[in-house]
């Protein structure tokens, strides 16, 4: 024991002493993510990650930031949270306090988001995120967090609207609901539930999904009997390929269909003629017509980014790679590096970018951004609504099962 | 052991725990949870290291213990040291009473038939709170902001984490050289043997219990509270990350010894620390093939294979 | 003056197998009973009946006059009726002291009573009876490291520490060594006669049960076959063929 | 949840359609509860990794058919390669827990479950897969009932199995000495059995039984690295309900689990049909107990 003790210390000295005296290297502005790598979330993690990595590369590339007249290169230190939140909100405070970070690029999901806003808030770090969309954070005042991307509450409000449009008598929809049980779905829910009740839309089926969910035929099975008009669903992926492949399976037949993550499930590419008049709720898509100076157009993006990776761009790589840029663009106009400098310059941002516009409200989310509504048509994704930025008209009502193909 | 390093030890921890978070201001939340590890483990071993019931359900506790908190302090309108106090009050009460009657039913329960039992236990409690909208279904809860300095929430948690886990050591320490010890070593060597020496094993086992309960809802309010937001699954009852780890930390250290839970905690805590740093991505791998060569090859732990040591060296 | 231990037309089944059937014996207060039989006749199952372990289907069983047949075993024990097990049964991973500190009578209070830390005068005890049986040079050992026969003095002093009214001992001198067993004989008499301990005792060993016990009942499948004195029972022609298996 | 009910009430179809559906899952369960019980049975191990073989036998078929392969072939290819699998881990970690204290192979085959799911995650990644059989359903009763076809095969091949292993176990020299084994290996290593060898077998079986279940599981449901858990338990529950040395036991039990908690799912709402699942399991394994010990209690 006596030969442990100062082993133990050793070895403690060493790891913590080691990460904590780590000199910051003059030129480079150093920001800290914690992502989801592994865990429930690390598919989409890893696309924040890369999305990040993508705009760091880009912007280095180009000779960095320019910040009171002195160049700096953009560097991000990474941990992994599991898709917990309790590691997130603890590796937040490693980067913060033992990484000496002063800048936070976001995590990824809302739940990850929750966890980590308060710390970041007590240490008066400002942080810039693309991935936690629930309403719920923009509503606690937070001073140092602001997010690029359209909060939840907005995900599936255009297929709400759309259905409204479509039909005569509005009052008169018949709606099934399935939200995964976790903070970003239900605040989806929340979303639609006030867009709703101004419709005077009735609500017959109101299911939580677990997040261990790998059948989902009850909730169908009551879809079928109820037949409601509007069927919207939202469980990250795993929701998205679970109530496609099982609609094909029992034959539900549903007028309109609405899902988010769709595009990042891939149900096109996997369930063929099983997705078709699906409508996916999207932060983004390649074939919309934003462009900036870094990237050029949403499409340009896309193609570096398929070329660099191998991969399709998700939104949620294009977000995070937003992300990026307002920080840099903000880092140029507050002219230093100190922090409460870059969250006022922050508060002030009013750019374009590949993936949209952005500006911050006071709550710190992006106002000038809508979500798009694609439709799978033909094996593609189509972008429907809204009108402004449509490529074709959407396909509705979806025939029954009987009639299709 | 011998006493002198016992003290050795004790006071060395002791001196971590006061002047740690002061010396080393950046590893505080560090040391806090180095503090929450060890009542994990030093809680567990009361029932998987003494009495012999594997449980993975312990984290059961922790999880009302935090959500106790929670709610307390978000519908009672209290100041926050206030509602703070009372939600470990009622967070403490809760989980003893639910030890008392999960206790009744489970204890009687042998074998892995229990260990697999409170596993379920464990999942069940974590989808029932992820389900349940009063606590905040699967969004779970956010705690209210530490009203204090800047720096200062950090070293509150850091001190009442370790004042607890003190506390929690002290008083196994002395349960465990009373004849309660005892009684809970016999139910672990033979159960049918102790009924049969008339040893009244079911309330002996349920206040084993109780008292695992009290301090993981202790730790667990005030662990919500310096986390600051509660997931159902994976922070209340974290059943495959929380809920392993105990019994991991205690098994390494070696179960049924009076330090082995704890040097179990610090080297787990220490270990996971630098999968974190250096194994980006491949840290839950690492741990995998931990348990499996902690569990394969070192069932003993590092105390038990201290004292095969020593009986060896002796021996020659 | 009534019997200490009275098991009237007990009747024990295992699915189809009658185990026990009809059996009743007595126990004396102060005396020194012996019970034995074939392989399979129910012995131990009955000593199951008594403490118990086993459910009784029909039948009765009283203690100092008391219906126990419902009882658990611990409530049976703490009334003062103790057994021993066949297949030695010890704490293996506690000291022998540790094991006779917890057998000992205050053992059985309730919680708050259990939250002290053991009196000198039960360790003085302890110590006293681990050497009583022998074992006072190995009272620090883990009791899982002595030999098979030291256990089975281990447990019958544990026994004897919780100072029981009646004490069931299966098999005393199986295992032991043949050169110790006229001592072991000596240590359960001077139980009986120093520390009034009734016993009730199955024995294989004919000798050893014959210098024994006061009294001796014989079971074969599962019913009692004779009772008496050992020399009347040594003598009953049914018991000599019960055991050579003509019966 | 009442409307759930009265929902069951209006429609009787719906409630053949979820108990039909919650019998066909069920035949999955079974599966992977034979292969629990043949692994608990003999190896005296629990075997929480279960779960884990599972999802590795879908991504099997999920791979196999990304090259082309057709999806149906993949299920005998996922079992044969899941059976090399088993042989590796059990030469790899679970001889060395054989003959320990049960706890001990429950962490350790806990250990290999978050080893396996990670090593799925970093290989696979932590989308949801699914293999489309393209096999088409059948429906009746006005469209209100509903079964994939896919799901029919997995049940019938479920049962399949379990008659195949019913035989083996009876009539196949190995099966023969792996029933041996279970009952005392001592006496069977005695006999000349290479109880070693049975036992890598027996687990090799277990993991295709496994693989077979998982390639069944991505044609008729969806896989992710993280499921695995679940699978585990309801084949232990399976297994406590039915005993160790009962492949019928093990069909019933598996079918009524599936209908149990499809229903339970149905009622209740999804978001508590793991809950359900998991406090069912408590509450059995109470009873279990409480039954054992009622023969003596009256009194106290």
């Amino acid at each position: 024991m006596k030969k442990l003790v100062p082993g133990l210390i050793l070895a403690a000295a060493l790891i913590f002493g080691g990460a904590g005296a780590r000199a910051e290297e003059p030129g480079v502005i150093k920001l800290g993510a914690a992502v989801s790598l592994t865990g429930k979330y690390s598919s989409n993690g890893n696309f924040t990650r890369k999305g990040y990595d993508l705009a760091v590369k880009r912007i280095n590339e180009e000779g960095g930031v320019n910040v009171g007249g002195k160049p700096y290169l953009l560097d991000i230190t990474y941990y992994d949270d599991e898709s917990t939140p309790a590691r997130g909100a603890q590796l937040v405070e490693r980067l913060i306090q033992q990484d000496g970070v002063k800048f936070l690029l976001g995590p990824y999901s809302s739940g990850l988001t929750e966890a980590i806003a308060p710390v970041t808030e007590k240490y008066g770090i400002p942080m810039v995120e693309a991935n936690g969309a629930a309403i719920s954070l923009f509503q606690k005042n937070y001073r140092y967090l602001f997010a690029v991307l359209s909060t939840t509450d907005e995900y599936l409000r255009p297929a709400v609207d759309l259905a409204a449009a479509l039909n005569e008598d509005p009052s008169k929809l018949r709606v099934a609901m399935a939200f995964e049980n976790d903070p970003f779905s239900q605040d989806v829910r929340a979303g639609v539930m006030a867009d709703m009740e101004r419709h005077g839309m009735k609500v017959v089926v109101d299911d939580k999904l677990p997040p261990e969910l790998n059948d989902m035929s009850a909730t169908l099975t009551k879809v079928k009997a109820l037949r409601p008009d509007l069927l919207l669903v939202s469980g990250h992926d795993k929701g998205a390929s679970l109530v496609i492949r099982q609609l094909a399976d029992q034959r539900v037949n549903v007028p309109m269909l609405a899902l988010t993550h769709c595009d990042s499930a891939r149900i096109a590419e996997t369930f063929g003629a099983a997705a078709e008049y699906a409508l996916c709720a999207a932060q983004w898509a390649s074939t919309l017509k934003y462009s900036d100076p870094l990237f050029g157009s949403a499409a340009d993006y896309a193609a570096l980014y398929e070329q660099t990776y191998g991969e399709v761009a998700p939104y949620q790589a294009a977000e995070s790679s937003a992300a990026v840029q307002v920080f840099a663009d903000a880092f140029e106009r507050a002219g230093t590096l100190e922090p409460d400098a870059v969250r006022d310059a922050l508060t002030q941002t009013d750019i374009m970018t590949f993936y949209g516009p952005v500006k911050f409200d006071e709550t710190g989310k992006n106002i000038k951004k809508p979500m798009v509504l694609f439709q799978v048509q033909d094996g593609k994704y189509v972008v429907v609504y809204p009108q402004a930025f449509a490529e074709g008209e959407i396909r509705w009502p979806t025939p029954a099962w009987s009639e299709r193909r | 052991m011998s006493r002198l390093s016992d003290w050795h030890i004790a006071a060395l921890l002791a001196l971590t725990g006061i002047a740690g978070p002061l010396l080393l201001p950046a590893l505080v939340t560090q040391f806090a949870f180095l503090w929450l590890m060890i009542v994990f483990a030093v809680t567990w071993d009361i029932l998987g290291g003494r009495m012999g019931y594997n449980s993975f359900g312990n984290i059961v506790f922790f999880g009302i213990g935090c959500y106790a908190a929670a709610v307390i302090q978000r519908d009672m309108g209290l100041p926050y040291f206030e509602g703070l106090a009372l939600g470990l009050v009622v967070g403490t009460g809760l989980a003893v009473l639910a030890a008392a009657l999960l206790g009744s039913a489970l204890l009687g329960i042998r074998g892995h038939y229990f260990a697999i039992a409170t596993l379920g236990l464990t999942v069940a409690s974590g989808e029932i709170a992820a389900g349940w909208n009063y606590v905040g279904a699967g969004s779970g809860m956010a705690l209210p902001l530490y009203p204090g300095a800047l720096g200062e929430r950090e070293l509150f948690f850091s001190y009442s984490l370790f004042a607890v886990a003190a506390c929690c050591f002290l008083l196994c320490r002395w349960l465990y050289s009373t004849r309660f010890g005892l009684a809970l070593n016999a139910i672990r060597d033979d159960h049918d043997k102790a009924d049969a020496m008339g040893l009244r094993t079911t309330p002996i086992k349920i206040f084993a219990w109780c008292i695992a309960a009290f301090f993981l809802a202790l730790s667990g309010g005030l662990a919500a509270n310096m986390i600051g937001f509660i997931d159902p699954r994976d922070v209340a009852f974290a059943g495959a990350t929380f809920g392993v780890w105990m019994v991991l930390m205690a098994i390494l250290g070696g179960k049924g010894t009076l330090w082995g839970p704890v040097l179990g905690a610090v080297v787990f805590h220490i270990t996971q620390e630098i999968f974190w740093t250096w194994l980006l991505g491949w840290q839950r791998v690492a741990l995998g093939a931990l348990i499996v060569i902690i569990v394969v090859f070192f069932p003993q732990g590092i105390m038990g294979w201290w004292a095969e040591r020593r009986a060896r060296r002796e021996a020659a | 003056m009534s019997a200490l231990l009275e098991v009237r037309n007990v009747t024990k089944r295992f699915g189809g197998v009658v185990a026990n059937a009809n059996i009743s014996l007595g126990v004396e207060r102060g005396e020194i009973a012996g019970l034995i039989g074939p392989n399979g006749s129910g012995k131990s199952t009955l000593f199951g009946c008594i403490a118990g372990a086993h459910a009784v289907d029909e039948g009765d069983i009283l203690f100092e006059g008391a219906p126990i047949k419902h009882l658990r075993t611990a409530t049976i024990a703490r009334l003062g009726l103790i057994r021993t097990y066949q297949q030695t049964r010890i704490y293996g991973a506690m000291s022998c002291m540790e094991n006779m500190a917890i057998s000992a009578r205050e053992a059985q209070g309730g919680l708050l009573s259990l939250l002290r830390p053991v009196p000198p005068a039960t360790s003085r005890r302890a110590a006293d009876l681990l050497a009583f049986v022998g074992l006072h040079e190995k009272r620090e050992e883990k009791a899982a490291r002595l030999s098979f026969g030291q256990q089975k003095l281990l447990e019958f002093a544990m026994a004897l520490m919780n100072e029981p009214k009646l004490l069931l001992l299966d098999e005393p001198t199986a295992g032991i060594n043949p050169t110790l067993i006229n001592g072991l004989i000596d240590r359960l008499r001077r139980a009986n006669s120093e520390l009034g301990v009734t016993l009730l005792v199955i024995e294989h060993n004919m000798r050893v049960i014959m210098n024994l016990a006061h009294r001796i009942t014989c079971l074969a499948h599962g019913q009692v076959l004779a009772e008496g004195t050992p020399d009347e029972v040594r003598d009953d022609a049914r018991v000599l063929d019960a055991y050579l298996g003509v019966a | 949840m009442l409307d759930n009910l009265s929902l069951l009430v209006e429609f009787p179809a719906i409630t053949l359609d979820v108990v039909l559906n919650g019998l066909l899952i069920g035949a999955i369960f079974a599966l992977a509860a034979y292969g629990m019980a043949l692994v608990w049975g003999v190896l005296n191990i629990v075997n929480v990794v279960q779960g884990e073989l599972v999802v590795l036998g879908g991504y099997i078929t999920f791979v196999a058919v990304q090259y082309g392969l057709h999806p149906l072939l993949g299920l005998p290819l996922s079992a044969a390669i899941m059976y090399g699998v088993g042989w590796l881990i059990y030469r790899g970690v679970i001889f060395r827990v054989v003959d320990r204290d049960i706890f001990i192979s429950i962490l350790a085959t806990f250990g290999l479950s978050i080893l396996i799911q990670q090593l799925a995650n970093l290989v696979f990644g932590a989308e949801v897969r699914s293999v489309d059989a393209a096999l088409g359903s059948v429906h009746f009763l006005d469209g209100m009932v509903t079964l994939a076809n896919v799901k029919l095969l997995a049940f019938l091949l479920a049962i399949g199995a379990g008659a195949a292993l019913w035989l083996f176990l009876r009539k196949a020299r190995l099966g023969q000495a792996i029933r041996a084994t279970a009952q005392n290996p001592r006496a069977a290593r005695i006999l000349g059995i290479d109880t070693d060898r049975v036992f890598a077998a027996t687990y090799g079986l277990n993991a295709a039984l496994c693989g077979a279940a998982g390639s069944l599981a991505v044609m008729a449901w969806t896989i992710h690295p993280y499921m695995g858990l679940p699978y585990t338990i309801r084949s232990f529950m399976v297994v406590v309900v039915a005993g160790v040395g009962n492949v019928g036991g093990v069909v019933a039990a598996g079918l009524g689990l599936g209908a149990l908690e499809n229903v339970a799912g149905f009622v209740l709402g999804v978001e508590f049909q793991i809950a359900f699942v998991f406090a069912l399991m408590v509450l059995i394994l109470v009873w279990r107990n409480l039954r054992a010990a009622r023969q003596r209690s009256h009194l106290e």
